[in-house]
């Protein structure tokens, strides 16, 4: 397990003044309940009933002892306030030099657009050392935009903009979240945030976002799967929105009218291109149709792609092997899904407490993947 | 009126009908001078000639009808309610009532100071592209705010 | 100005046993029920307070959609519902001069005014309003919208249903109250014949009924351009 | 006065104390419980009813700590997960901790402890928890035919158009509960106000009557704005009024400013009864008048009033004006002096007492631990620049565990403890008590102390899966590895104190040698209370008459004082002599 974390890392502008004032209130509180447990013991030993200690002329009340103590916590109170506010100012007003991104968000990714039009999915690019401003609005309900190393966040709201600026201060890969609950998939709501040296970054930007060139086609299916948004729908198991694709490569699924596919590159390429020619048993026609929207080559790379994400029963599926997002898409498949008995349980206990959106039989789509997983 | 200030016990107050009655014509031409004063427009006052700009006219109709309401709302409390001729205790919670209701109306002061805000996060166009259509999915959104 | 005596051998019955004497047990009542009145004026303060927000960012969408409401049957109903608090006042007049049956004629009136004023608003406003594609939901569709947004005209009429339409229950409870004081009257029950605090109770819940209409009529019904 | 003519006539004046029915005995049908005015019957009822809830909401609680061993493939789907954190908070806040002091206890305890023969109006109370019983029922109709996906603060557009499942009657029920609570809170003002016994002047209340009124207040001004609140959001799923939608150019943003606007004072009423009690607790158990009652008292007004101020504190980045959540700010840290002023106090009672280490006072020990450490770490949340780290991490459900958990329902386990002699007539056994009471303070704090470093680490709540993350399970392990503690010690009480029901020694009238009028009564009480009105003579927590060891303090100090004022008197006099 190795060793556990106890501090997350500062990696922005704010980190460190948070972490200052996080520490010096940890200190704080330390102080005063240290100071209260203490009394509170050496007050129960010494008094306790039947003790000799000297009890004449117990005092009831002293307008000097509660001076003291209502003087002291608020003096105590207003410093930490000032300094609170200080930093949250700081973090509420962005220079006019910042960088802009903008970012939606809705139910259950992150789409962030670049100035030159570059666009991502559940993941950020952004220079080091350079303000960064992000200008968010949610498609549907409330999300927040949060990046624990850098100790900021701010809720993306439908129907205005809001904003958010920080300077990363350091080269890596961090976790992004969404922190405010927003429905089902919650807590798969994320991704990563990337800090590049300034030069990196300006090469990524003119490249169209590509990070690494060049790339196998399993790669490329996996940026082209990222851009397009396929892991906002299809997740590491299958749910209301749409069937995993965990594993899916020569496995049979079922369709609407009871026929049965075996998943080979046409059907995929079908899938892909025209969903609503077979629609999955228990779905409706909610996959966009990508025809048009995508090139031959993409929808290659693509298939690639899907054939690497583990086979039903691999627990640990294709993510070994490729430097991806383990998050999404690719993520371990149920092991109970393995056999038919398990995914038969656990359709069964989705059925135990029925609460589907209206729109989707979702009940149905779950007792689908019983007989099309083996 | 104010020798029957307190609730003595077992004694209670049986006023006069004509008060209420006077009451109640106050609300009935309060309620007329409030229909009436809507009906004036405020940015053109004829007689006088003057003009003044419409957010100021319309503030004066706001206010008067306002005025009238909080009037009549205190008539009815002081005399058809008795509040005038009740305990102290009973006009501290007639009071606290409404001052603990202007209290909630602070909420008012997030939206009155947002304008000032570095990054302004009111606008007041039309909410976003969605549509009121239940669970629906709009379509993608143009990114940039509104200029 | 006449001044009662009461002695408390006149209703000793009429005191719950948890109480000393009717005097403590008459306060403890109003006390109560000015506590439940200040959770009421909570309760629609709440939905002033979203009133004014909305009013205060969509004025000129407010002013257009409040053309739809006819300022005539606002000022009927509001005078009918002051002539009811009045009404109401008279009964608790005449319970204090245990007149029973200007009581009764007081109170039926009450009743009378406050159908009366249901009935102006779930047979003429209401209906008046679906007619013209007014009410919020898939079908709303306002046919003068003039260049205002016809989303703050939704807003408009989401808070006009919601308030009137909360008002209208509280009215529709005080009909069942009066109803129930009425019926205890003329049967002549001594829990309110002998003493005017439960209707002076009831009277209190139906003034304050009355204070919501006289904030809500000129707030929905008078805009100012 | 009239007192008398409530007396069993057939029983004689020496006997009355000994032959009189307990309000147990008054009546053994089901129908003279279920259609009972008696607060003693009432208050029993909601015990049993919010105990059931209290396990329904620790069922969930075991399912979530269950969940979260594992960064993934775990127990339960992600929709389940959800819906059973959403069942664990709502049922946890609107119908075990809102009620659970004020209505068990309120209502048991406090017309005995201002002498009063009961409630002002007892069927408003039976219907106060009949409402709360319908309300429970929707709820858990709700929960078991689809559950609710929203969490317990049910935030629009989600829980008004996004969200399926059964947040209408959710909401329902949550809305009737709150017409419970106001209910009840007018009935305990009405009550304190108006029929305390001659001689108990505002002054001598017990610490926990006025920590209940002040609690009472909270609820009759809050409560109706949740509700309506709440009732806009069904309007808006049900009739399609669009109030707080966005779609309309509404805010979501005001849903969440009327939302707190109760809900923050809400966290108050769940933890000034449970302040009351300790006061009384800490007082009775060190045999001490208590340290300060005036601050103790005005601060109880002092948290209800500025707690209404404080809202704010839950959205600083929710995109509410920043000068707003600077105000905000300020005044939470100022809402934190008043609970500082009674932590102090309650410490300052135990110096020169005679400590008596027995169940409720383990307790409330507990209690003044925990909330000291909860209550500060809801400083780092006050704290403009922390929260937007802190925020909807971890480290806020450990603060508001640490408060609700380790505060309020540490203070009613001690409650419960304290006047189960006088509910039951019974005594448990007190080892078992003690050793239980620290076996909660340790699971408590093997629980949730992890999820303060989870927090600061960055864990978001309300998470069913964190498998991008695995940093955080060895963190998560050892929660729920307290949870297991915790969920032990929180089963045991249950079956100790059956148990006492039937073979527990019969308690005495006044077991603890407490100063409140309730234990001038027998045990279990009669029905109507009080045979003659007391007439209160003393000051609220004088213990002289009933602790000897008191006693002789007071006189020996007395006896000194005296001395000394005669020395003084001689002093002078001798040196007016040699002039
Ligand atoms: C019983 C319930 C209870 C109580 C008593 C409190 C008490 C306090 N709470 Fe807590 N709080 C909750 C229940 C409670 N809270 C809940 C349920 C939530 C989450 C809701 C949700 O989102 O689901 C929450 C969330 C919450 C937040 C929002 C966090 C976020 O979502 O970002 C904040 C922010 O300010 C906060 C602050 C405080 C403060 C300042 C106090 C103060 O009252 C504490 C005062 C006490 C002390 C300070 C300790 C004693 C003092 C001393 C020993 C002296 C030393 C003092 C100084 C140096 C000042 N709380
Ligand atoms: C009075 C209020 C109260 C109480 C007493 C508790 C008690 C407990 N709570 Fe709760 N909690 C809340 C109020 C409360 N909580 C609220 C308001 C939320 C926010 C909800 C939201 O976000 O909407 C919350 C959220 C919350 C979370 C965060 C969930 C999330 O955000 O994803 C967690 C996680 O650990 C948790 C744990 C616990 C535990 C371990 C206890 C323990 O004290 C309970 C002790 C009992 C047990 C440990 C279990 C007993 C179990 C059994 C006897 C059966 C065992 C069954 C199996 C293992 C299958 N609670
Ligand atoms: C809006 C949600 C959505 C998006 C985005 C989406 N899909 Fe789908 N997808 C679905 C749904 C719903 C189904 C099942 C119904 C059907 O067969 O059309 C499905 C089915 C499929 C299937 C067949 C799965 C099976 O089990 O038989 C494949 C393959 C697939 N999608 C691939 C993709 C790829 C590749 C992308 C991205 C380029 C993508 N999807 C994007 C919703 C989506
Ligand atoms: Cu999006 Cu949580
Ligand atoms: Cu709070």
């Amino acid at each position: 397990m190795g060793t556990v974390p106890i501090a997350p890392e500062q990696a922005s502008n704010f980190a460190y003044w948070h972490d200052l004032i996080f520490y010096t209130l940890s200190a704080l509180t330390a102080v005063f309940t240290i100071l209260v447990g203490v009394l509170v013991i050496s007050f129960v030993i010494k008094y306790k009933k039947g003790s000799n200690a000297d009890r004449s002329n117990p005092p009831h009340e002293s307008k000097i002892m509660e001076f003291t103590w209502i003087v002291i916590p608020t003096g105590l109170g207003l410093v930490m306030f000032f300094a609170g506010a200080k930093l949250f100012l700081d973090m509420r007003t962005p220079p006019a030099n910042a960088m802009e991104v903008y970012v939606i968000g809705k139910q259950w990714m992150w789409h962030s657009q670049h100035s030159n039009g570059v666009r991502e999915n559940n993941t950020l690019h952004v220079p080091l050392g350079k303000p960064v401003k992000l200008t968010m609005i949610s498609q549907d309900v409330i999300h927040a935009f949060y990046i624990p190393e850098f100790r900021t966040q701010y809720h993306v709201v439908p129907g205005r903009y809001t904003q958010q600026w920080f300077v990363p201060t350091r080269v890596g890969r961090y976790q992004l979240f969404c922190n405010v609950y927003c429905g089902t998939q919650h807590s798969e709501m994320g991704g990563y945030v990337y800090v590049m040296p300034p030069d990196d970054f300006e090469k990524w930007l003119e490249n169209g976002g590509d990070t690494v060139k060049p790339m196998s086609l399993e790669q490329s299916g996996q940026k082209v799967y990222n851009r397009l948004g396929c892991n906002n729908c299809h997740g590491a198991k299958s749910n209301m929105r749409a069937p995993s694709l965990a594993g899916i490569y020569q496995s049979k699924r079922r369709m609407t009218d009871n026929s049965v596919a075996v998943a080979d590159e046409a059907y995929l390429r079908e899938s892909i291109l025209r969903p609503y020619n077979r629609v999955n048993y228990g779905y409706e026609k909610q996959m966009p149709e990508y025809a048009g929207t995508v090139t031959e080559e993409e929808v290659l790379q693509l298939i690639s792609y899907m054939k690497t994400l583990g086979g039903a029963g691999d627990v640990e599926g294709a993510p070994k092997t490729l430097e991806m997002d383990p998050r999404k898409g690719s993520s371990p498949v149920p092991p109970t899904s393995s056999t038919v008995g398990a995914a038969g349980a656990i359709s069964a206990q989705s059925n135990a407490t029925p609460g589907q959106r209206p729109d989707q039989n979702s009940v149905g789509a779950l007792a689908a993947q019983a007989p099309s997983k083996n | 009126m104010s020798s029957h200030g307190s609730h003595l016990p077992g004694h209670i107050h049986v006023f006069p009908i004509w008060m209420y009655v006077k009451v109640f014509i106050a609300l009935f031409v309060l309620m007329i001078l409030t229909v009436a004063a809507s009906y004036v427009d405020f940015t053109h006052i004829h007689p006088l000639g003057m003009t003044i700009s419409p957010l100021v006219g319309s503030l004066i109709n706001n206010v008067i009808a306002m005025t009238i309401a909080v009037l009549k709302a205190t008539l009815v409390v002081l005399f058809f309610m008795h509040v005038k001729f009740s305990t102290r205790l009973t006009k501290i919670f007639a009071v606290s009532g409404f001052v603990w209701m202007s209290l909630m109306f602070l909420i008012l002061l997030d939206y009155g100071t947002r304008a000032w805000e570095p990054v302004p996060s009111w606008e007041k166009f039309e909410g976003s592209a969605l549509s009121r259509q239940k669970g629906e999915k709009a379509e993608e959104t143009s990114v940039r705010p509104r200029q | 100005m006449a001044t009662l005596a009461h002695h408390d051998s006149d209703f000793v019955e009429h005191v719950h046993h948890q109480f000393e004497d009717i005097e403590q047990q008459n306060e403890a009542y109003l006390v109560g029920m000015w506590a439940f009145l200040v959770t009421e004026v909570m309760f629609f303060g709440a939905m002033f307070l979203v009133y004014s927000l909305y009013r205060w960012f969509y004025q000129a969408d407010f002013y257009a959609a409040h053309h739809e409401l006819s300022i005539p049957a606002g000022a009927i109903n509001t005078t009918i519902l002051l002539a009811s608090s009045f009404t109401m006042v008279m009964a608790v007049h005449f319970a204090q001069l245990r007149n029973k049956l200007m009581v009764m004629l007081n109170l039926v009136a009450t009743i009378g005014l406050a159908t009366a004023f249901l009935l102006i608003k779930f047979l003429y406003e209401w209906p008046e309003k679906a007619k013209h594609f007014l009410v919020p939901g898939p079908g709303f569709d306002p046919q003068h919208l003039e260049g205002t947004s016809k989303r703050a005209w939704e807003l408009f009429y989401s808070l006009y249903f919601a308030m009137t339409g909360l008002h209208a229950l509280h009215i529709i409870i005080g009909i069942l109250i009066i109803g129930a004081l009425a019926f205890l009257w003329q049967k002549g029950a001594k829990s309110v014949t002998e003493d005017y605090i439960p209707t002076e109770l009831v009277g209190l819940y139906w003034h304050f009924v009355d204070l919501v209409w006289i904030f809500l009529f000129p707030l929905f019904y008078l805009i100012p351009k | 006065m009239s007192a008398t003519a409530y007396r069993p006539t057939d029983v004689k004046e020496e006997e009355v104390h000994v032959k009189e029915p307990s309000y147990l005995e008054d009546g053994h049908s089901v129908k003279s419980w279920l259609l009972t005015g008696d607060h003693k019957r009432i208050g029993i009822m909601y015990l049993i009813t919010i105990s059931i809830f209290f396990f329904v909401g620790s069922l969930a609680a075991g399912l979530i700590r269950a969940q979260l061993v594992l960064p993934a493939n775990s127990l339960l789907e992600a929709e389940t997960y959800n819906k059973v954190f959403t069942a664990h908070g709502v049922v946890m806040i609107f119908f075990f901790l809102l009620v659970a002091i004020p209505a068990v206890f309120g209502n048991f305890v406090l017309p005995l402890a201002i002498g009063a023969r009961d409630l002002a109006f007892p069927r408003l109370n039976l219907l106060s928890y009949y409402l709360y019983l319908l309300g429970g029922l929707l709820a858990t109709t709700a929960l078991l035919t689809g559950g609710i996906e929203t969490g317990w603060t049910f935030y629009v557009p989600l829980s008004s158009m996004y969200s399926n499942g059964q947040v209408t009657m959710a909401i329902v029920g949550a809305f009737v509960a709150g017409f419970s609570s106001i209910a009840t809170a007018v009935n305990f003002i009405a009550t304190i106000h108006k029929m305390r016994a001659p001689g108990m002047t505002w002054g001598r209340l017990p610490l926990w009557v006025w920590s209940t009124y002040a609690t009472s207040l909270v609820i009759i001004l809050g409560t109706p704005v949740v509700a309506i609140t709440l009732l806009l959001v069904v309007f808006e799923r049900v009739f399609r009024l669009g109030i707080f939608s966005p779609e309309l150019g509404g805010d979501p943003v005001l849903f969440q400013h009327l939302f707190w606007f109760y809900s923050h004072p809400a966290v108050y009423i769940m933890v000034l009864p449970a302040m009351g009690v300790i006061s009384d607790i800490i007082a009775t158990f060190s045999s001490r008048r208590i340290f300060g009652y005036e601050f103790i008292a005005f601060s109880s007004l002092l948290i209800a009033a500025l707690g209404f101020l404080v809202w704010g504190h839950h959205m600083f980045i929710s995109s509410q004006s920043m000068y707003q959540s600077v105000v905000f700010s300020l005044i939470s840290f100022l809402v934190a002096v008043p609970s500082a002023i009674k932590i102090f106090n309650w410490t300052a009672t135990l110096y020169k007492g005679h400590i008596r280490l027995q169940t409720p006072m383990v307790y409330a020990l507990g209690f003044i631990g925990l909330f000291t450490l909860g209550g500060l770490t809801g400083l780092f949340l006050a704290c403009l620049g922390t929260d937007v780290h802190l925020t909807n991490t971890y480290f806020v459900v450990a603060h508001f565990h640490y408060v609700m958990v380790g505060g309020s329902v540490m203070a009613f386990l001690g409650a419960l403890h304290y006047w189960w002699p006088k509910m039951t007539g019974r005594m448990y056994p007190d080892n078992w008590g003690k050793v239980n009471a620290l076996l909660v303070f340790v699971g408590f704090n093997l629980t949730f102390f992890p999820q303060f470093i989870l927090g600061f680490l960055g864990m978001p709540r309300r998470y069913a899966y964190y498998y991008f993350a695995p940093q955080y399970q060895p963190l998560h392990i050892l929660s729920t590895a307290g949870a297991s503690v915790l969920a032990i010690a929180f089963a045991i009480p249950f079956f100790y104190l059956t148990r006492s029901l039937k073979y527990g020694a019969k308690a005495s009238d006044n077991p603890w040698h407490a100063t409140g009028l309730e234990w001038t009564v027998a045990s279990p009480p009669p029905t109507h209370n009080f045979h003659e009105t007391p007439v209160v003579t003393r000051e609220q927590y004088e213990f002289g008459h009933l602790v000897p060891e008191v006693r002789a303090i007071e006189e020996s100090d007395k006896a000194r004082r005296d001395a000394e004022i005669a020395a003084e008197h001689a002093a002078e006099a001798a040196s007016t002599e040699a002039k």
